[in-house]
Protein backbone atom coordinates (compact mmCIF):
# COMPACT_ATOMS: atom_id res chain seq x y z
CA UNK A 1 0.00 0.00 0.00
CA UNK A 2 0.80 3.47 -1.17
CA UNK A 3 0.02 6.93 0.27
CA UNK A 4 1.04 9.51 -1.21
CA UNK A 5 0.75 13.36 -0.78
CA UNK A 6 -1.13 15.02 -3.51
CA UNK A 7 -1.57 13.52 -7.36
CA UNK A 8 -0.40 9.69 -8.18
CA UNK A 9 2.37 9.38 -10.54
CA UNK A 10 0.28 6.96 -12.86
CA UNK A 11 2.73 5.90 -15.13
CA UNK A 12 5.67 5.45 -12.36
CA UNK A 13 3.11 3.57 -10.54
CA UNK A 14 1.99 1.11 -13.38
CA UNK A 15 5.61 0.74 -15.10
CA UNK A 16 6.64 -0.31 -11.31
CA UNK A 17 4.09 -2.84 -10.15
CA UNK A 18 4.34 -4.59 -13.59
CA UNK A 19 7.89 -5.11 -13.25
CA UNK A 20 7.79 -6.12 -9.92
CA UNK A 21 5.56 -8.86 -11.07
CA UNK A 22 7.47 -9.72 -14.04
CA UNK A 23 8.74 -12.71 -12.97
CA UNK A 24 5.58 -14.12 -10.66
CA UNK A 25 4.04 -15.91 -13.71
CA UNK A 26 0.82 -14.16 -13.42
CA UNK A 27 -0.76 -14.37 -16.63
CA UNK A 28 -3.57 -11.35 -15.81
CA UNK A 29 -2.74 -7.97 -14.48
CA UNK A 30 -5.77 -5.52 -14.46
CA UNK A 31 -5.17 -2.00 -12.93
CA UNK A 32 -7.73 0.30 -12.14
CA UNK A 33 -7.01 4.34 -12.30
CA UNK A 34 -9.18 7.04 -10.75
CA UNK A 35 -9.18 10.64 -12.10
CA UNK A 36 -10.36 13.49 -10.91
CA UNK A 37 -13.30 14.58 -13.56
CA UNK A 38 -13.65 18.27 -14.33
CA UNK A 39 -17.45 18.50 -13.04
CA UNK A 40 -19.63 21.53 -10.35
CA UNK A 41 -16.42 24.09 -11.29
CA UNK A 42 -14.46 22.02 -8.72
CA UNK A 43 -10.40 23.05 -8.65
CA UNK A 44 -9.35 19.74 -6.64
CA UNK A 45 -10.88 16.91 -4.83
CA UNK A 46 -8.93 16.62 -1.44
CA UNK A 47 -8.72 13.57 0.81
CA UNK A 48 -7.90 12.72 4.61
CA UNK A 49 -7.03 9.28 5.55
CA UNK A 50 -6.47 7.10 8.58
CA UNK A 51 -3.53 5.03 7.98
CA UNK A 52 -4.00 2.22 10.40
CA UNK A 53 -7.83 1.21 9.89
CA UNK A 54 -6.69 1.50 5.91
CA UNK A 55 -3.77 -0.94 6.32
CA UNK A 56 -5.48 -2.91 8.05
CA UNK A 57 -8.15 -3.14 5.20
CA UNK A 58 -5.62 -3.73 2.84
CA UNK A 59 -4.15 -6.44 4.88
CA UNK A 60 -7.19 -8.40 4.89
CA UNK A 61 -7.58 -7.97 1.00
CA UNK A 62 -3.89 -9.31 0.71
CA UNK A 63 -5.04 -12.37 2.88
CA UNK A 64 -8.43 -12.62 0.62
CA UNK A 65 -6.32 -12.19 -2.50
CA UNK A 66 -3.54 -14.78 -1.56
CA UNK A 67 -6.28 -17.25 -1.09
CA UNK A 68 -7.47 -16.93 -4.66
CA UNK A 69 -3.60 -17.24 -5.98
CA UNK A 70 -4.09 -13.65 -6.74
CA UNK A 71 -2.29 -10.60 -5.50
CA UNK A 72 -3.70 -7.28 -4.98
CA UNK A 73 -1.90 -3.23 -4.92
CA UNK A 74 -2.62 -0.14 -3.89
CA UNK A 75 -1.46 3.38 -4.24
CA UNK A 76 -4.26 6.85 -3.04
CA UNK A 77 -3.45 9.86 -2.83
CA UNK A 78 -3.60 12.28 0.52
CA UNK A 79 -4.62 16.21 0.49
CA UNK A 80 -5.41 17.99 -2.92
CA UNK A 81 -5.14 16.39 -6.03
CA UNK A 82 -6.18 18.58 -8.72
CA UNK A 83 -8.80 17.81 -11.67
CA UNK A 84 -7.29 15.91 -14.67
CA UNK A 85 -4.78 14.00 -11.95
CA UNK A 86 -5.09 11.14 -10.59
CA UNK A 87 -6.00 10.28 -6.52
CA UNK A 88 -6.39 6.33 -6.85
CA UNK A 89 -4.76 3.21 -7.82
CA UNK A 90 -5.31 -0.29 -7.32
CA UNK A 91 -4.73 -3.00 -9.18
CA UNK A 92 -4.86 -7.12 -9.05
CA UNK A 93 -2.32 -9.66 -10.67
CA UNK A 94 -3.75 -13.44 -10.82
CA UNK A 95 -2.86 -16.49 -13.25
CA UNK A 96 -6.23 -16.76 -14.59
CA UNK A 97 -8.74 -14.15 -16.10
CA UNK A 98 -11.46 -14.95 -14.29
CA UNK A 99 -10.13 -14.46 -10.80
CA UNK A 100 -8.90 -11.06 -11.78
CA UNK A 101 -12.10 -9.36 -13.20
CA UNK A 102 -13.92 -10.66 -10.48
CA UNK A 103 -10.96 -9.47 -7.65
CA UNK A 104 -10.47 -5.65 -9.06
CA UNK A 105 -14.53 -5.47 -9.18
CA UNK A 106 -15.04 -6.41 -5.62
CA UNK A 107 -11.69 -4.72 -4.39
CA UNK A 108 -12.75 -1.49 -6.18
CA UNK A 109 -16.44 -1.62 -4.81
CA UNK A 110 -14.97 -2.60 -0.98
CA UNK A 111 -12.53 0.37 -1.25
CA UNK A 112 -15.52 2.72 -2.15
CA UNK A 113 -17.48 1.31 0.71
CA UNK A 114 -15.20 0.70 3.56
CA UNK A 115 -11.98 1.60 3.25
CA UNK A 116 -11.59 4.78 5.65
CA UNK A 117 -10.77 7.97 3.21
CA UNK A 118 -12.88 11.49 3.24
CA UNK A 119 -13.53 13.49 0.25
CA UNK A 120 -13.85 17.31 0.15
CA UNK A 121 -14.63 19.30 -3.37
CA UNK A 122 -12.08 22.03 -3.57
CA UNK A 123 -13.93 25.11 -4.85
CA UNK A 124 -12.38 28.65 -4.58
CA UNK A 125 -9.45 27.50 -2.06
CA UNK A 126 -12.23 26.01 0.60
CA UNK A 127 -12.77 22.08 0.95
CA UNK A 128 -16.26 21.06 1.63
CA UNK A 129 -17.05 17.34 2.45
CA UNK A 130 -18.88 15.51 -0.37
CA UNK A 131 -21.12 13.93 2.33
CA UNK A 132 -23.83 13.34 -0.17
CA UNK A 133 -21.30 10.70 -2.27
CA UNK A 134 -19.99 8.93 1.05
CA UNK A 135 -20.93 6.30 2.31
CA UNK A 136 -21.56 4.48 6.10
CA UNK A 137 -18.34 2.31 7.23
CA UNK A 138 -20.25 -1.19 7.97
CA UNK A 139 -21.28 -1.02 11.28
CA UNK A 140 -22.17 2.25 11.28
CA UNK A 141 -24.72 3.48 13.90
CA UNK A 142 -23.25 1.54 16.60
CA UNK A 143 -23.03 4.70 19.43
CA UNK A 144 -26.34 6.41 17.91
CA UNK B 1 -9.40 7.47 31.08
CA UNK B 2 -10.26 6.48 27.09
CA UNK B 3 -9.26 9.10 24.09
CA UNK B 4 -12.17 9.71 21.64
CA UNK B 5 -10.66 10.70 18.21
CA UNK B 6 -13.05 11.79 15.55
CA UNK B 7 -11.94 11.70 11.63
CA UNK B 8 -12.39 13.17 8.83
CA UNK B 9 -14.78 15.80 8.43
CA UNK B 10 -16.12 15.93 12.24
CA UNK B 11 -15.32 19.02 13.57
CA UNK B 12 -14.81 18.24 17.35
CA UNK B 13 -11.09 18.34 18.98
CA UNK B 14 -10.29 14.58 20.71
CA UNK B 15 -11.84 14.08 24.15
CA UNK B 16 -10.91 11.90 27.46
CA UNK B 17 -14.09 10.33 29.20
CA UNK B 18 -14.17 7.73 31.80
CA UNK B 19 -15.67 4.78 30.43
CA UNK B 20 -15.99 1.10 30.73
CA UNK B 21 -17.09 0.11 27.73
CA UNK B 22 -18.30 1.47 24.51
CA UNK B 23 -22.29 1.95 25.69
CA UNK B 24 -20.72 4.01 28.08
CA UNK B 25 -18.95 6.12 24.93
CA UNK B 26 -22.15 6.04 23.87
CA UNK B 27 -23.75 7.78 26.21
CA UNK B 28 -21.21 10.39 26.41
CA UNK B 29 -20.79 11.53 22.73
CA UNK B 30 -25.29 11.43 22.58
CA UNK B 31 -24.94 14.39 25.02
CA UNK B 32 -22.30 16.03 22.70
CA UNK B 33 -24.50 18.63 20.28
CA UNK B 34 -21.10 18.78 17.59
CA UNK B 35 -21.44 14.93 17.64
CA UNK B 36 -24.54 13.47 18.54
CA UNK B 37 -26.10 14.01 15.09
CA UNK B 38 -22.89 12.15 13.44
CA UNK B 39 -23.25 8.78 15.44
CA UNK B 40 -26.13 7.42 13.40
CA UNK B 41 -23.69 6.92 10.30
CA UNK B 42 -20.38 6.40 11.84
CA UNK B 43 -18.31 3.40 12.06
CA UNK B 44 -16.21 2.84 15.85
CA UNK B 45 -13.19 1.74 16.18
CA UNK B 46 -10.53 0.64 19.37
CA UNK B 47 -7.25 0.79 18.72
CA UNK B 48 -7.47 1.07 14.99
CA UNK B 49 -9.66 -2.30 15.11
CA UNK B 50 -12.91 -1.83 13.60
CA UNK B 51 -15.86 -3.05 16.00
CA UNK B 52 -19.70 -3.50 16.31
CA UNK B 53 -19.60 -5.01 19.87
CA UNK B 54 -20.98 -1.77 21.90
CA UNK B 55 -20.44 -3.89 25.08
CA UNK B 56 -16.64 -3.81 23.62
CA UNK B 57 -14.47 -3.34 27.77
CA UNK B 58 -12.49 -0.35 27.66
CA UNK B 59 -9.14 -0.57 29.37
CA UNK B 60 -7.15 3.03 30.38
CA UNK B 61 -5.20 4.67 27.41
CA UNK B 62 -7.70 2.71 24.72
CA UNK B 63 -8.08 4.69 21.74
CA UNK B 64 -11.63 5.08 20.34
CA UNK B 65 -11.91 6.36 16.87
CA UNK B 66 -15.23 7.62 15.25
CA UNK B 67 -15.35 7.29 11.25
CA UNK B 68 -17.87 9.51 9.55
CA UNK B 69 -19.23 7.98 5.69
CA UNK B 70 -16.14 7.62 3.50
CA UNK B 71 -15.64 8.14 -0.28
CA UNK B 72 -12.23 6.96 -1.20
CA UNK B 73 -10.78 7.36 -4.89
CA UNK C 1 -7.17 -1.05 -32.47
CA UNK C 2 -3.92 -1.51 -32.63
CA UNK C 3 -1.44 -4.85 -33.94
CA UNK C 4 2.22 -5.64 -33.21
CA UNK C 5 4.49 -8.29 -34.69
CA UNK C 6 5.68 -10.20 -31.29
CA UNK C 7 5.68 -9.12 -27.77
CA UNK C 8 3.62 -5.71 -26.51
CA UNK C 9 5.53 -2.72 -25.04
CA UNK C 10 3.19 -2.88 -22.66
CA UNK C 11 4.76 0.33 -20.86
CA UNK C 12 4.43 2.51 -24.20
CA UNK C 13 1.41 1.63 -24.94
CA UNK C 14 -0.65 2.19 -21.48
CA UNK C 15 1.20 5.50 -21.19
CA UNK C 16 0.11 6.85 -24.10
CA UNK C 17 -3.09 5.61 -23.80
CA UNK C 18 -3.15 7.39 -20.88
CA UNK C 19 -1.94 10.40 -22.77
CA UNK C 20 -4.40 9.76 -25.04
CA UNK C 21 -8.09 10.47 -23.13
CA UNK C 22 -5.89 13.09 -20.52
CA UNK C 23 -8.34 15.84 -21.25
CA UNK C 24 -10.92 13.62 -22.10
CA UNK C 25 -12.75 14.04 -18.62
CA UNK C 26 -12.85 10.22 -17.77
CA UNK C 27 -12.49 9.01 -14.40
CA UNK C 28 -12.03 5.61 -14.56
CA UNK C 29 -9.09 3.93 -16.84
CA UNK C 30 -9.06 -0.39 -16.18
CA UNK C 31 -6.12 -1.48 -18.62
CA UNK C 32 -6.41 -5.46 -18.58
CA UNK C 33 -3.04 -6.48 -19.54
CA UNK C 34 -2.47 -10.37 -20.30
CA UNK C 35 1.09 -11.87 -19.90
CA UNK C 36 2.12 -15.72 -21.48
CA UNK C 37 2.42 -17.67 -18.77
CA UNK C 38 5.46 -20.10 -18.10
CA UNK C 39 3.53 -23.25 -18.01
CA UNK C 40 3.54 -27.07 -19.65
CA UNK C 41 7.06 -26.31 -21.27
CA UNK C 42 6.29 -23.77 -23.69
CA UNK C 43 8.60 -20.82 -24.79
CA UNK C 44 5.96 -18.58 -26.16
CA UNK C 45 2.53 -18.69 -27.88
CA UNK C 46 1.89 -17.80 -30.90
CA UNK C 47 -0.75 -15.81 -32.55
CA UNK C 48 -2.73 -16.28 -36.10
CA UNK C 49 -5.27 -12.93 -36.43
CA UNK C 50 -7.45 -12.52 -39.15
CA UNK C 51 -7.53 -8.51 -38.99
CA UNK C 52 -10.91 -8.00 -41.49
CA UNK C 53 -13.27 -9.63 -39.18
CA UNK C 54 -11.32 -8.52 -35.76
CA UNK C 55 -11.63 -5.08 -37.00
CA UNK C 56 -15.18 -5.50 -37.44
CA UNK C 57 -15.67 -7.02 -33.78
CA UNK C 58 -13.85 -4.09 -32.23
CA UNK C 59 -15.51 -1.35 -34.26
CA UNK C 60 -18.70 -3.18 -33.18
CA UNK C 61 -17.23 -2.65 -29.28
CA UNK C 62 -16.67 0.96 -29.89
CA UNK C 63 -20.01 2.14 -30.92
CA UNK C 64 -21.48 -0.40 -27.58
CA UNK C 65 -19.26 1.45 -25.79
CA UNK C 66 -20.04 4.83 -26.65
CA UNK C 67 -23.76 4.37 -25.91
CA UNK C 68 -22.71 3.96 -22.24
CA UNK C 69 -20.29 7.19 -22.44
CA UNK C 70 -17.32 5.05 -22.20
CA UNK C 71 -13.88 4.07 -25.06
CA UNK C 72 -12.36 1.01 -25.42
CA UNK C 73 -8.74 0.35 -26.75
CA UNK C 74 -7.16 -2.71 -27.52
CA UNK C 75 -3.47 -3.78 -28.68
CA UNK C 76 -2.65 -7.61 -29.29
CA UNK C 77 0.67 -9.75 -30.77
CA UNK C 78 0.48 -11.63 -34.18
CA UNK C 79 3.27 -14.36 -34.28
CA UNK C 80 5.38 -15.48 -31.36
CA UNK C 81 5.24 -13.52 -28.39
CA UNK C 82 8.17 -15.52 -25.34
CA UNK C 83 6.47 -16.46 -22.20
CA UNK C 84 6.69 -13.78 -19.24
CA UNK C 85 6.15 -10.96 -22.22
CA UNK C 86 2.33 -9.87 -23.18
CA UNK C 87 0.19 -10.72 -26.40
CA UNK C 88 -2.91 -8.59 -25.30
CA UNK C 89 -3.95 -5.65 -23.74
CA UNK C 90 -7.26 -4.04 -23.60
CA UNK C 91 -8.91 -1.07 -21.79
CA UNK C 92 -11.92 0.78 -20.82
CA UNK C 93 -12.17 4.45 -20.26
CA UNK C 94 -15.08 5.54 -18.57
CA UNK C 95 -16.74 8.37 -16.52
CA UNK C 96 -18.38 6.43 -13.59
CA UNK C 97 -16.36 3.67 -12.00
CA UNK C 98 -19.44 0.81 -12.41
CA UNK C 99 -19.81 0.87 -16.54
CA UNK C 100 -15.98 0.83 -16.26
CA UNK C 101 -15.68 -2.13 -14.07
CA UNK C 102 -18.71 -4.14 -16.17
CA UNK C 103 -17.23 -2.93 -19.11
CA UNK C 104 -13.87 -4.77 -18.92
CA UNK C 105 -15.43 -8.17 -17.94
CA UNK C 106 -17.69 -7.69 -20.81
CA UNK C 107 -15.20 -7.16 -23.41
CA UNK C 108 -12.33 -9.40 -22.29
CA UNK C 109 -14.73 -12.16 -22.36
CA UNK C 110 -16.13 -11.28 -25.56
CA UNK C 111 -12.39 -10.74 -26.92
CA UNK C 112 -11.94 -14.41 -25.29
CA UNK C 113 -15.12 -16.51 -27.31
CA UNK C 114 -15.45 -14.10 -30.45
CA UNK C 115 -12.07 -12.34 -31.70
CA UNK C 116 -10.71 -14.15 -34.63
CA UNK C 117 -7.17 -15.01 -33.62
CA UNK C 118 -5.73 -18.57 -33.02
CA UNK C 119 -3.40 -19.60 -30.40
CA UNK C 120 -0.32 -22.11 -30.59
CA UNK C 121 2.10 -23.62 -28.31
CA UNK C 122 5.51 -23.15 -29.40
CA UNK C 123 7.59 -26.22 -27.70
CA UNK C 124 10.85 -27.20 -29.20
CA UNK C 125 10.57 -24.70 -32.09
CA UNK C 126 6.93 -26.50 -33.28
CA UNK C 127 3.67 -24.66 -33.47
CA UNK C 128 0.82 -26.78 -32.09
CA UNK C 129 -2.48 -25.24 -31.98
CA UNK C 130 -4.20 -24.57 -28.43
CA UNK C 131 -7.28 -26.66 -29.60
CA UNK C 132 -8.18 -27.92 -26.24
CA UNK C 133 -7.75 -24.12 -25.09
CA UNK C 134 -9.98 -22.41 -28.11
CA UNK C 135 -13.84 -21.82 -28.46
CA UNK C 136 -15.95 -21.93 -31.24
CA UNK C 137 -17.48 -18.73 -32.58
CA UNK C 138 -20.62 -17.76 -32.38
CA UNK C 139 -22.70 -19.09 -35.54
CA UNK C 140 -20.36 -22.19 -35.82
CA UNK C 141 -21.41 -25.24 -36.95
CA UNK C 142 -23.16 -23.52 -39.94
CA UNK C 143 -22.01 -25.58 -42.69
CA UNK C 144 -21.75 -29.13 -41.46
CA UNK D 1 -16.82 -19.01 -58.83
CA UNK D 2 -16.60 -18.17 -54.92
CA UNK D 3 -13.24 -18.62 -52.94
CA UNK D 4 -12.83 -20.27 -50.28
CA UNK D 5 -10.16 -20.09 -47.63
CA UNK D 6 -9.47 -21.32 -44.27
CA UNK D 7 -8.32 -19.04 -41.53
CA UNK D 8 -5.67 -20.69 -38.63
CA UNK D 9 -4.73 -23.85 -37.93
CA UNK D 10 -7.17 -25.35 -40.97
CA UNK D 11 -4.29 -26.73 -43.32
CA UNK D 12 -6.15 -26.52 -46.60
CA UNK D 13 -5.10 -24.54 -49.43
CA UNK D 14 -7.93 -21.66 -50.60
CA UNK D 15 -10.74 -22.98 -53.17
CA UNK D 16 -12.56 -21.70 -56.26
CA UNK D 17 -15.80 -23.35 -56.36
CA UNK D 18 -19.53 -22.84 -57.99
CA UNK D 19 -21.77 -21.93 -55.54
CA UNK D 20 -24.79 -19.95 -55.40
CA UNK D 21 -25.56 -20.06 -51.56
CA UNK D 22 -23.90 -20.94 -48.41
CA UNK D 23 -25.51 -24.03 -48.37
CA UNK D 24 -24.00 -24.77 -52.14
CA UNK D 25 -20.26 -23.97 -49.92
CA UNK D 26 -21.66 -26.85 -47.16
CA UNK D 27 -22.25 -29.53 -49.52
CA UNK D 28 -18.93 -28.80 -51.48
CA UNK D 29 -16.71 -28.86 -48.16
CA UNK D 30 -18.40 -31.70 -46.64
CA UNK D 31 -17.16 -34.15 -49.87
CA UNK D 32 -13.11 -32.45 -48.77
CA UNK D 33 -11.89 -34.94 -45.84
CA UNK D 34 -9.20 -32.31 -44.75
CA UNK D 35 -11.75 -30.03 -44.14
CA UNK D 36 -15.43 -31.52 -43.31
CA UNK D 37 -14.27 -32.98 -39.25
CA UNK D 38 -13.65 -28.54 -38.84
CA UNK D 39 -17.22 -27.54 -40.17
CA UNK D 40 -19.42 -28.11 -36.98
CA UNK D 41 -17.20 -26.05 -35.11
CA UNK D 42 -15.95 -23.43 -37.47
CA UNK D 43 -18.07 -19.95 -38.03
CA UNK D 44 -18.00 -18.23 -41.47
CA UNK D 45 -17.57 -14.92 -42.54
CA UNK D 46 -18.63 -13.51 -46.12
CA UNK D 47 -16.71 -10.48 -47.59
CA UNK D 48 -15.50 -10.39 -43.95
CA UNK D 49 -19.04 -10.07 -42.49
CA UNK D 50 -19.78 -12.96 -40.17
CA UNK D 51 -23.25 -14.73 -41.48
CA UNK D 52 -25.77 -17.44 -39.94
CA UNK D 53 -27.62 -17.19 -42.99
CA UNK D 54 -27.43 -20.77 -45.27
CA UNK D 55 -29.57 -19.65 -47.90
CA UNK D 56 -27.40 -16.45 -48.15
CA UNK D 57 -26.96 -15.87 -51.93
CA UNK D 58 -23.28 -15.71 -53.14
CA UNK D 59 -22.25 -13.41 -56.15
CA UNK D 60 -19.33 -14.07 -58.45
CA UNK D 61 -16.28 -13.07 -56.50
CA UNK D 62 -17.74 -13.23 -53.08
CA UNK D 63 -15.24 -14.84 -50.68
CA UNK D 64 -16.14 -17.07 -47.75
CA UNK D 65 -13.89 -17.52 -44.72
CA UNK D 66 -14.31 -20.66 -42.45
CA UNK D 67 -13.04 -19.46 -38.87
CA UNK D 68 -12.29 -22.16 -36.68
CA UNK D 69 -12.18 -22.19 -32.71
CA UNK D 70 -10.09 -19.23 -31.33
CA UNK D 71 -8.22 -18.04 -28.29
CA UNK D 72 -6.82 -14.50 -28.38
CA UNK D 73 -5.20 -13.00 -25.29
Amino acid sequence: MELYHGALDVKEIFNRWLEEENASNYGAYIPFVGTIRAEDNIEALSFDIYEPVLQSWFDSWVKKAESRGAKVKMAHAIGDVPVHTSSYISAVFSPKRRVALELIDEFVEDFKANAPIWKYDVIDGKRIYAEDRSTPMSGSGLLS
Amino acid sequence: MVKVEFLGPINQETLEIEAKTLADVANALQEIETVSSWLEKCAVAVNDEMTNDLNKVLNSGDRVSILPPVCGG
